[in-house]
């Protein structure tokens, strides 16, 4: 089979801006995301625990795979608005897939 | 008779705080003892169901009087107050800037319900009556040291356009009123009211029965929560450790006063100072996150369960247990 | 005396009711109020170790007469009966096709554990008894009606090789004798049966008094997931929301028929109304997602979890009860 | 150390066909996999939730480390049996390993 | 009069035990019936706790004694020794490397709790009292097995630098002395010592009435993770499936043996003998995968968890109860 | 905006070592990691249950984002210290990112 390239979007962020992150997929109009709970450590320190006291200790991961355009203004979203103040990264990966029209902007 | 002492050492050796101290030890020792993460869920949400059931149908046998309003005005207008008198110990010594010390202050004017709950398993320790509208009190304490310390912290922030943005986003007043733990904890008092005494046959055996016990497992998680943070304070000067030790008594102190003006029983005098004295470390942190992202939790976060939190548990509450049964008896005889 | 309003406004403030509309109201205010998904399997487990338990004891203190045999028969046939009649009404007032239309039968058919479990503590709190083997007529209604609602999709299948392949996959198969509800409830029961009332004396901490407490706990969960669900109904045409109320009403008029032709007590009729009346929102779509993976459950689990739970719940139950109690003493005088 | 590329499926899809996937990944003798528990959002609609009343709303997560040839014929064998109806995508990516033999078919 | 057969039916129809059953069914028909992770480790914990501070108080009660001295370093000694038997057995029987054996014959030298716990709950049904410091000989039969195996399994490591780096990593160290299991045993154990009956008061709502329920909902668990094993067991030789049966009945006939000799009441001395049957499948397997990365778990897993806890649980446990009693009867006569 | 490229070690192992793994992580100054609880099956057998009985079956998943060389001794440091006796396996994907410097080995 014949595959095409495109983009996956790999955003890692402190559980508090989920519900932005998730604006800025929805703005965007981004075919869809999948989303993992995980743990880890960077610049802004350990957030590797397994309580749920803390819940701004939680870390989340988005992955969405998109055309390289939507791709570049996703993470461009993502770094203008929430990298000063918040433990975030993103960064990006080709994957090649079956069916390019399933990863196109939703229309409505 | 009941000295400060044997106060102190009943409280020591109750399972509750036996349970936070084992959980302590187990993480100084790294023991790779752990509370799953639902189940630390599922304990602060039955413990608040518990309590805010409890009150609600403590309220529904007594009716509403001049002191309930009076008494949840002045917790609102206390809670208001604290994080002032906070920012002012914290900026006059330590080095600290406006934001995160006006982040630290909105913690200590806000509560921590599990020290409250510790308060009334003490108190039922002791058969000490307490007024049920006390966890309205509680609730109404959440929220407005935000706004103080939001205040105090904006003098901080360099970009104008950060300083003048509205003081509460939707996003803030969604946190702070629906937030889970006043929605659990309001709800279930609505519920206890409204079902009263029959309601609390249905659920005696659910919230009465083996309430200590899932205490005790809350503060195993506690101590092990508070244990890990102890790490990071290494690195605080004097001046701010020292900082979570005196703040509860200044904050019980008026606590007690204000208690004794309003005319509480001994038993809400000293979860009035409870209150006051205890910091929170869920519903303000969280806030914060979406309206003073540029704060450092990670300065308020340790001080306040690495040392304020076992403070109050350990020392405080039967402390100001006597201070307050002190004042009252002035009071009556006086 | 018991009026229709009294009933009704007595269940209304029970507490696993009122949970339920804190939940509900939770779920619409967006809050972030949650119960993790482990406590949420957990519940489930403990309510149908519970009610298994209970109905199995209950059936080892009576012996097994004909009305039992007749009572079983007479749930297995009415839960196959019922997707006709939902999938009528459905293609009758609805653009639906085939294949959503059986889906959605098999749903109606089918039956709701915690609606069930809601009864009989409404049962409870009218100190009216039930006979045990309820519990199998409940878990008898489960599997049936998945056939009927499959039959009927059937026909909507263009792929002749799709409409002819076997109706029973092995999958399908296991899907539903050996899934875990179906699993644990008569596990529970055989259990109960077996140690009677000394295995009674046993559990009686853990599934007697707890009880209401965990009933209330899943409630509100159960508010929570109903109130997430009522955005998606924005998007339905009025009649099958209709349906979503009528529905419940029709098959609980059949259930309370046949309880009253084949004997069963006051509290066994209402049961046997709730049965019917309530729809399936675990063990038929998890059935259908195998069974027929082109229906659309999309539609149905907003319809069942959005109308008709909270309906029976609120609404239904009290209902169906005050019809049962007319109905049997309307037969006793005659 | 010089490395060998080889590829690595990725397959998402509802908890409802987890059993079939990994009857393909056992058949076809792939020689491991690593599953995950994600949400997530895509044609098939919103598939993120955290209770677990709604076992069908759930995603999971295949990633398995096989050579080009396998690889073509997994994610084949899962486009044509379940993206009709199924909520599920597949895509490749490309990854450096150490030791080829470890990713070879299982030979029994 | 109780014959070995009452016994072992009183016990085969007693509802933790027939959860356990209804587990195994579950899993060899493959239903999806699963205990959520978390719910697994909070009734670990939850027993933990329970029997632990159960046994603190009991200890509270008596004062130390000498027979309490001499039971704790007999049970030390016996969980040391038993490896070495269990090795011998292997050796002779199979053609297990050294490696393997001396990890196997470590699990066995070692404790399984809930079969303990199993064993308190059996007592209780036949109303027998148990010393409180058995608890404490659990606690101190985990570790030395671990020992003993380590040291026979060195003699199979072929690289010298493997054989003779130290026993003891700071690690396994840790990983032995602050384990959770022991942490939450030790610690609720003295919890309980130090609260005595008042405590009790205070937890009785939690760890006594509703024990038993856990316990089933623990044993249902058990029941998922043994049946899932035993497809593993197909590839076993016959010599090792022996050996998961027999070895059982030496262990416990070696501490029937001990516990007459201190001295210990039929019920410590059934206990004992259940430790001596019983092997582990938490602490020794996580202890063995740093010390003994070489050991392969999945053939000492499938055993413990697929032969010799069931047996000890379906049969052993009564029937050690039965010879302990004849011992002691026959002292006590002679 | 122009990418750099870097590479991501992704390491799968049984939860017995996670402890070991943080260690090089940290050893070898790592800017960050971030953790997954996964399950899966390969050489060392299966490794996929829900249960928390067993600990020992657990998986866990790093994925580590640095410099190429970085990446070559953390994969070395594994594969040598583990890959005989343990369930672990290890490679590299190559990711592109925004800010090179937040992925620079730590210099405390
Ligand atoms: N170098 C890295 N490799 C992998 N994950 C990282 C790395 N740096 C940061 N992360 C993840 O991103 C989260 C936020 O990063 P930071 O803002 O740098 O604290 C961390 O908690 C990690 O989960
Ligand atoms: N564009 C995308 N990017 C990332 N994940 C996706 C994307 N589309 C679908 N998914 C994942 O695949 C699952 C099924 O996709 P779908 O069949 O399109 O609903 C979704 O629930 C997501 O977890
Ligand atoms: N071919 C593979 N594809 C994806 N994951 C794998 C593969 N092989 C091994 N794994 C993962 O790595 C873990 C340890 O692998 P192993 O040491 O081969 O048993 C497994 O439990 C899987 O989670
Ligand atoms: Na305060
Ligand atoms: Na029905
Ligand atoms: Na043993």
């Amino acid at each position: 089979m014949e595959r095409k390239t495109i983009k996956k979007v790999v955003i890692i962020a402190e559980l508090a801006i989920k519900e932005e992150i998730l604006h800025i997929i929805n703005e965007m109009k981004a075919p869809g995301y999948t989303l993992y709970e995980v743990r880890g450590m960077g610049e802004k320190g350990v957030r590797d625990f397994e309580t749920t006291q803390l819940e701004y200790f939680k870390n989340i991961k988005f992955e969405i795979l998109v055309d390289a355009e939507l791709a570049e203004r996703i993470v461009a979203a993502v770094v203008d608005n929430y990298f000063k103040d918040y433990a975030v990264i993103a960064y990006l990966e080709e994957v090649q897939i079956l069916r390019q029209e399933k990863f196109r902007p939703r229309q409505n | 008779m009941n000295t400060l002492v044997n106060i102190a050492l009943l409280n020591l050796v109750s399972p509750p705080i036996l349970f936070f101290i084992l959980g302590t030890i187990a993480a100084r020792l790294k023991s790779d003892l752990d509370i799953s993460a639902g189940l630390g869920k599922t304990l602060s949400l039955y413990l608040m169901l518990a309590i805010g059931f409890k009150g609600g149908v403590e309220l529904s046998r007594s009716e509403l009087s001049l002191t309930t309003l009076t008494a949840l005005l002045t917790a609102a207008m206390l809670s208001f107050a604290l994080p002032f008198i906070a920012y002012g110990f914290i900026r006059l010594t330590t080095k600290m800037d406006r934001i995160d010390a006006g982040a630290i202050s909105a913690h200590y004017g806000s509560i921590s319900l599990v020290t409250f709950v510790a308060g009334t398993a003490f108190l039922e320790m002791h058969a000490e009556h307490f007024e049920g509208f006390l966890i309205v009190m509680m609730v109404l304490m959440e929220a407005p040291p935000i706004i103080s310390g939001l205040l105090l912290a904006r003098q901080g922030l360099t970009a104008a356009k950060e300083r003048h943005k509205p003081l509460f986003s939707p996003k803030l007043l969604r946190e702070v009123f629906f937030g889970w733990t006043i929605f659990i904890l309001l709800g279930s008092l609505l519920i206890g009211f409204l079902t009263g005494d029959r309601g609390m046959t249905d659920m005696a055996g659910f919230i009465g029965l083996p309430f200590i016990g899932f205490l005790c497992l809350f503060m195993l998680e506690m101590g092990l929560v508070a244990g890990r943070r102890l790490e990071e304070l290494r690195t605080f000067g004097l001046p701010l450790i020292l900082f979570g030790f005196y703040m509860p008594l200044v904050g019980a102190s008026l606590g007690i006063l204000a208690g004794l003006l309003i005319g509480l029983s001994p038993g809400g005098v000293t979860l009035l100072a409870i209150l006051c004295a205890s910091a929170s470390y869920i519903v303000v942190p969280a806030a914060l996150r979406h309206a003073l992202p540029q704060a450092n939790l990670s300065i308020s976060i340790p001080l306040v369960l690495g040392v304020t939190f076992p403070f109050n548990i350990l020392l405080g509450i039967p402390l100001y247990y006597y201070a307050a049964k002190l004042g009252w008896s002035v009071i009556r005889t006086g």
